[in-house]
């Protein structure tokens, strides 16, 4: 069962504590390696707060871990913390702008209980070299 | 006329800038001349005729110069920059700024323009049989000076940020656009033939704009206030007419203001 | 270093009172020495050329965070105009807003070696003198803004003028300042609130004090200090025809105070930009004042004045006039940027585009150009646009072939769309006057150098001086067109700047040694205002006391002028 | 024994707090506590003394492992990099001090790169739209003395300007603002309830995407013309407040954040706030300020406005400045293959570009100067490790409201590491010797 969101993207202040930590650690990927999903989404997507998902743009995909939204609500709405997870599916269109639209992604949220959510070197790593599912 | 023919020969690595590919620099030359004319890839100088075949020539003046490119040039930039007059055909798609601050003469170009098409354009016509990329007609950054003359028709659709600071002149688009019209735009006047999606004339102080499809979000601050039958340039049907942007200064006519003007075709 | 002899040129200098004489000039280790002095010069061959001391600009716009948005908020400035990069110069960019390298650059074409940041937020200091350090060969300085300063509305609230004193004293060593600036004294603050004060004693909101306090009382605080410049106005109700009387009720406050400086100035105010001080009339019936304003000037040795001359173009204005600003976007409906500071001042920019079609701009520029054919003493009137509100500086040798040449005002007018109406609302069409370079050197050297207190630096050609020396490709005993004023004076033969060579043969050839030039003034220990200083860091500034003074690398190579004032 | 140094700056956002207490040893070497500083400032002070930090430059090697080089080898490989490139990339700058800006710039001119700093994707459509509009604003000073309205849009200072409310926007008490926060007004716009939200007086609850026809609609309602019911899933009567209380203030102030200038509409979002903050001049004071991301940010426009009169996405590839976001900003130059080689400074796109962008990076000759080990060191091929500027070593920053203040160095870097200036310098001479200038 995969549900349609909008994902949002933006600071958090644990994104920022752990980016300053060091964005090797783990408490990074534990930071930003997440969605945040209203409760309302959570049921029907059908999964238990802290499952792994499978989020898919038109523009990439991404596994991270799903938590309840910390400042809710906001149906429709999910929101990754900024960083290599969220930028795996934000649309990278500028408008000729230079700014890609980080924020107004229509993405699929899909249960993905046996993928790991990847530490940001990996992540960024595999996906140069071509070797991301 | 005499014309000028470049055909690509080889494909620039990065992007080629050729602001010298207009009448007004290959008028009075000989395909030599032109072909030793500058171009650059970053910051290295290269000729022209590194990159294109040179053949025919020049007439004594722009306007008796017609300039004819072929071969692929998606990544060839600034072509008909700041022209003044002649004509110049492009066979194919073009990279950004074609006919940036153009003053006059024609360009025609049988594929897609990329972002910037038109801008600052001062007079003279652009002809798109393709597509057309963002801020077509729109001014420079910073410039309060948009599209003041001249005509745009793209056969096509044309992307975000079309006729931004438009003052005069006109855009014709046959298909859809993208987000943001005639933002700030004081004058001029913009058809849009197929759809539109939002934003259409945010901030406009003046001008008129005319959609036949469809328009996803209706800015806030355009009022609707009566239906007029239009006729003009092939166009012919009744027409919603809305005004705006309310929130935005507007000039004074006889103690009245004058609104921007935004027509949609009723039953499209 | 290299001794340099200047030889033969037709030498316009009124430090040494020489009229246009040939006559050699001698450069030694950065100073200009009698010509017996050097041994084994470079000999420049000057003959059939103009010499002069190099140019000191007493008021422009140049550096520093108003500066500096003109420049960021207006790509359209620098579209198509830029200067590529060409061997030792770096790239420069920017009509009415250059960048730094292009401001030292085009200055030093233009001969002038000399020029002062008109206005500095004292918050803002470290950026100033960044810019300043930034802009190659000139020799700079900055005046810090405290007409709308909370410190001195207070004090002055009670007229307390040492304590005044004691301020400006910590602030200008706090930032590096140069000297006491004014603009619409109150007004700003007032313009915090959204609000203005349009006369002198239009009270400032809660403070309780009037522009005519604030000024008056600086000015006497300026003279207890005995700083090297006097107190330096633009005074309130700027760009509003009518406001004449307001500049001359400003003008006034400055009688009955005596000048108290070592280092050779003779007055106690300088008024900058006039022109745009020097409206008649209201609304569109906008008129000149010049022969009023003029007449006061003239008769009265109290002050130096700077004219701020219309140059009809494309140009950005910037002001610390907040309230001015806001007016002006009202006007025109271009971009506005503002900025207030905490506790000191604020600042506009908005872009204008003089127009030789639009009767005002026509009428401004005459008014400026009035002003300074109407001047009996040129040691007192500077030539200035208040870069860039009425005009770039590039454009002053365009101004000095309007003020030499009535034909090149005659073209001008002619050019005018309302020619008969403009005419009709100024005296300039019937003033024949034609300056000579000798009056033009006292307006652009000797006159500034000595009203900044520099007359000891800078200004002349007499031994002693700092080796800033201009030869301009222009021979005024041979006939010429009024273009050719203009041609020779934007396009310096060769400048010597503390006696290096910056330009040789019209081309930029070294970087020089720029210095900055700031004031530190030395008073009585004052615990009242040390206490006052902390409580309000401590409770209104946003940066702490120990993170405001700039310090160190941000002036690579200053030059301090020492002034004592205990007592 | 251990000695505390005072008023020191924080080098994380663009609040640029000034009055940090750092405990260190009485040799400057080690670094033990933090003091007033946010959880995040506190971080990246403690996290200078990380035990595991690399110290030395290193280069990736054919099996993808990294091999420790010099700082001599770093510069040569550098030097050579941008020598050789017909246009690259120079990006980053923001976490870095005004000086090494300013030779960042001189080498930029000399290799004829394009200059981009993180605005690119922070706000740069900010930068945009004040060139359209002009931008109305102040000093957080103004705003701790005088605001009485606060309007926060698309921006979550609770989390991203951790000390914003307490020492400028919300509960100061200041000159003419004795009561702090209770006597002010405080109006959020995001489409989260987020944790700045929960503190406001209004929230609203925008659609997002919505950003440029909300504020039309406030425009509009100035004006005191019609509205439709909803705009953004806003109802009208709820608009015509917030116009009303924000016209009824002494002095308004409206922040704003990536909320807008990441959404769809980008440089209109703000456009249309700055006209806002326009209008709301002509019935009381009012003022507009965007929350710069990293500390220095602002530093970089500036140092490139006053040399270049830019303040991003400067092109000196032909020997002049050009400017025009869209082609010369580094996202568009890396998705269209504009460029040929990347060096990053300050900052780190390999976490906070869009991963079509980084995977461009990763293809291309590249060098990242980081203090951290991160995903943009991990994809290019040298990593420079250097001194935190800010902690080991000081230099100017500017604030979100463009106010320079001197950073303070308060320990020493370890052993042999250089700074940014330094490395920078060194390539400067470097490029120069190539280029036989």
């Amino acid at each position: 069962m995969a549900i349609r969101v909008n994902l949002i993207t933006g600071r958090t202040i644990q994104q920022g504590v752990s980016m300053e930590a060091g964005k090797e650690k783990p408490a990074y990927t534990a930071a930003c390696g997440i969605i945040e999903l209203d409760p309302a989404d959570f049921k029907k997507l059908g999964a238990f707060r802290s499952t792994n998902v499978r989020v898919t743009s038109n523009h990439g995909s991404v596994v991270v871990k799903a938590i309840e939204a910390t400042q809710g609500p906001h149906p429709g709405v999910a929101y990754i913390p900024m960083g290599p997870w969220a930028n795996m599916v934000v649309n990278p269109n500028t408008y000729s702008t230079g700014m890609p639209t980080f924020k107004g992604t229509p993405v699929e949220v899909e249960v993905a209980k046996t993928e790991s959510v990847l530490g940001s070197l990996e992540l960024v790593r595999k996906g140069c070299r071509g070797e991301l599912a | 006329m005499e014309t000028v023919t470049l055909t690509i020969k080889n494909q620039p690595e990065l992007y080629l800038e050729a602001d010298n590919i207009t009448p007004d620099a290959f008028a009075g030359k000989k395909a030599e001349e032109i072909a030793a004319l500058h171009v650059y890839i970053g910051r290295e100088q290269h000729q022209l005729g590194d990159f294109f075949e040179v053949s025919g020539g020049a007439g004594a003046t722009p306007e008796e110069t017609k300039v004819v490119v072929n071969g692929d040039l998606s990544r060839v930039k600034y072509i008909g920059m700041k022209m003044t007059g002649g004509e110049v055909v492009v066979n194919s798609n073009a990279d950004m700024y074609v006919g940036a601050w153009m003053q006059g003469g024609k360009i025609t170009v049988n594929g897609n323009v990329d972002a910037f098409a038109g801008t600052g354009m001062k007079g003279g016509e652009i002809v798109v049989n393709g597509n057309a990329g963002n801020y077509l007609g729109a001014a420079y950054r910073g410039d309060w000076r948009g599209m003041a003359d001249g005509k745009i028709t793209v056969a096509g659709n044309a992307g975000s940020d079309l006729g931004t600071f438009m003052n005069g002149g006109e855009i014709v688009i046959g298909g859809d656009v993208d987000v943001h019209v005639a933002t700030h735009a004081e004058g001029g006047k913009i058809v849009i033939k197929g759809n539109a999606k939002s934003r259409l004339g945010g901030q406009m102080v003046g001008g008129e704009i005319y959609v036949l499809g469809n328009i996803d979000v209706m800015m806030p601050g355009f009022a609707y206030r009566e239906d007029v039958d239009i006729e003009m340039d092939g166009i012919k049907g009744r027409f919603a007419l809305y005004e705006g942007d309310l929130g935005e200064r507007h000039r004074k006519r006889k103690g009245q203001l004058i609104y921007a003007k935004l027509y949609q075709q009723i039953g499209a | 270093m290299a001794e340099y002899l200047i030889k033969n040129g037709f030498v316009f200098d009124p430090v040494l009172g020489i009229k246009g004489d040939a006559a050699d000039i001698a450069i030694k280790d950065g100073k200009i020495v009698e010509t017996s002095a050097v041994k084994n010069p470079k000999v420049i061959d000057a003959a059939g050329k103009t010499v002069m001391a190099g140019g000191v600009d007493v008021h422009a716009h140049v550096a520093g965070p108003k500066v500096n948005i003109g420049r960021n908020f207006r790509p359209e400035d620098k579209l198509f105009g830029y200067k590529p990069k060409n061997g030792i110069e770096r790239m420069q960019g920017g009509f009415s807003v250059p960048t730094t390298i292009r401001t030292g650059y085009d200055y030093a074409r233009m001969g002038y070696t000399t020029v002062m940041e008109a206005a500095m937020p004292p918050l803002y200091a470290r950026h100033t003198h960044e810019e300043m350090r930034d802009t190659p060969i000139l020799d700079q300085g900055a005046y810090p803004v405290f007409g709308n300063n909370w410190f001195v509305l207070e004090y002055l609230k009670n007229h307390e003028i040492e304590n005044t004193a004691a301020y400006i004293a910590w602030l200008l060593r706090a930032t590096k300042g140069y000297a006491v600036k004014v603009v619409n004294p109150g007004g700003t603050e007032a313009w915090a609130w959204g609000l203005n004060c349009e006369n002198i004693h239009d009270p400032v909101p809660y403070f309780d004090i009037t522009p005519a306090q604030i000024v008056k009382g600086l000015i006497e605080a300026n003279e207890y200090l005995g700083l090297p410049h006097s107190m330096h106005i633009h005074a309130n109700n700027l760009g509003t025809p009518g406001n004449y009387q307001t500049t001359l009720d400003t003008f006034k406050l400055s009688e009955g105070i005596k000048p108290n400086s070592k280092f050779g100035r003779d007055q106690v105010m300088h008024h900058t930009h006039v022109q745009f001080h020097s409206y008649g009339g209201e609304g569109f019936n906008f008129e000149s004042k010049a022969p009023e304003i003029m007449d006061y000037v003239n008769t009265h040795d109290n002050i130096t004045i700077d004219l701020g001359c219309v140059t009809l173009d494309e140009t950005t204005t910037m002001t610390a006039d907040g309230p001015f600003e806001h007016h002006l976007t009202e006007l025109n409906h271009l971009k506005w940027a503002n900025a207030d500071v905490e506790l000191e001042t604020a600042a506009g920019v908005v872009p204008f585009v003089y127009s030789a079609n639009n009767k005002a701009n026509a009428v401004q520029w005459c008014i400026g150009l009035e002003l300074a054919l109407l001047a009996k003493d040129f040691t007192r009137v500077f030539l200035t646009t208040d870069h860039p509100n009425a005009g770039p500086f590039i454009r002053y040798p365009r101004i000095m072939k309007w003020l030499m040449s009535e034909e090149a005002r005659k073209q001008q007018f002619d050019a005018f769309k309302h020619k008969d109406k403009v005419i009709d609302a100024t005296n300039l069409a019937g003033i024949d006057r034609e300056l000579d370079l000798y009056e033009i050197a006292q307006m652009t050297r000797a006159g500034p150098a000595k009203s900044l207190g520099l007359a000891h630096m800078y200004g002349g050609l007499a031994p002693g001086l700092e080796a800033d020396v201009a030869v301009f490709d222009f021979n005024p005993n041979e006939p010429y067109a009024p273009d050719d004023i203009e041609k020779a004076f934007s396009n310096a033969e060769h400048l010597f700047k503390a006696g290096v060579q910056v330009v040789r043969d019209h081309n930029i050839a070294s970087n020089g040694n720029k210095r900055t030039l700031w004031v530190n003034a030395k008073v009585n220990e004052n615990p009242q205002v040390m206490r006052d200083v902390k409580e309000k860091f401590l409770r209104y500034y946003t940066v702490t006391l120990n993170n405001y003074e700039v310090t160190g690398h941000y002036l690579p190579n200053p030059y301090v002028i020492e002034v004592d004032a205990t007592q | 024994m251990t000695k505390t140094v005072t008023d020191v700056i924080c080098p994380f956002c663009g609040t640029l707090c000034d009055d940090l207490e750092v405990v260190v040893s009485d040799d400057g070497k080690e670094l033990f506590e933090v003091y007033n500083a946010c959880a995040i400032g506190a971080e990246k002070f403690l996290h200078s003394q990380a035990k595991d930090r690399i110290t030395r430059p290193r280069m990736r090697q054919e099996d993808g492992s990294w091999k420790e080089i010099s700082y001599d080898e770093a510069i040569e490989y550098t030097a050579r990099m941008l020598a050789d490139a017909k246009k690259p990339l120079m990006y980053g700058w923001s976490s870095t001090n005004c000086e090494a800006q300013a030779v960042g710039s001189e080498i930029g001119e000399a290799v004829g790169a394009v200059m981009d700093n993180t605005a690119t994707v922070c706000h740069g459509t900010s930068l945009i739209a004040v060139q359209d509009i002009g931008i109305p604003s102040c000093t957080l000073g103004e705003v701790k003395n005088r605001a009485d309205r606060i309007l926060f849009w698309g921006c979550n200072p609770a989390h991203a300007h951790p000390r914003h409310m307490s020492r400028y926007s919300i509960f100061p008490r200041g000159f003419f603002t004795g009561k702090g926060h209770a006597g002010r007004k405080m109006i959020v716009v995001d489409p989260r309830p987020t944790d700045t939200a929960s503190l406001a007086d209004i929230h609203l609850q925008i659609e997002q995407g919505h950003d440029y026809e909300l504020l039309d609609a406030l425009r509009v309602a100035f004006k005191g013309e019609q509205l439709p019911d909803f705009v953004g899933g806003i109802p009208k009567a709820k608009i015509y407040e917030v116009a009303e209380t924000l016209k009824s203030g002494r002095f308004a102030i409206i922040f704003f954040g990536m909320g807008v200038t990441q959404s769809i509409g980008k440089n209109h979002n703000i456009d249309a706030a700055i006209a806002v903050t326009r209008d709301l001049n002509e019935y009381t004071k009012a003022a507009i300020m965007p929350m710069r991301g990293h500390y220095n940010v602002t530093g970089s426009g500036q140092v490139w406005g006053w040399l270049f009169g830019f303040p991003y996405a400067v092109d000196l590839s032909r020997g002049f400045a050009r400017y025009n976001p869209g082609e010369t900003t580094s996202n568009d130059l890396l998705r269209r293959d504009e460029v040929d080689a990347v060096f990053v400074l300050g900052s780190d796109p390999g976490a906070h570009f869009p991963f079509s962008s980084v995977k461009k990076i990763y293809n291309l000759p590249s060098v990242a100067i980081d203090p951290h080990e991160t995903p943009t060191t991990e994809v290019c091929k040298v990593h420079v490790p250097v001194a935190f500027v800010g902690v080991e070593v000081g230099g100017c920053a500017y604030r979100m409201d463009n106010v320079p203040i001197e950073t303070r160095k308060v320990v020493e870097a370890p052993e042999g590491m250089m700074t940014d200036e330094e490395f920078l310098s060194r390539v400067l001479a470097r490029v120069k010797e190539i280029k036989g200038v």
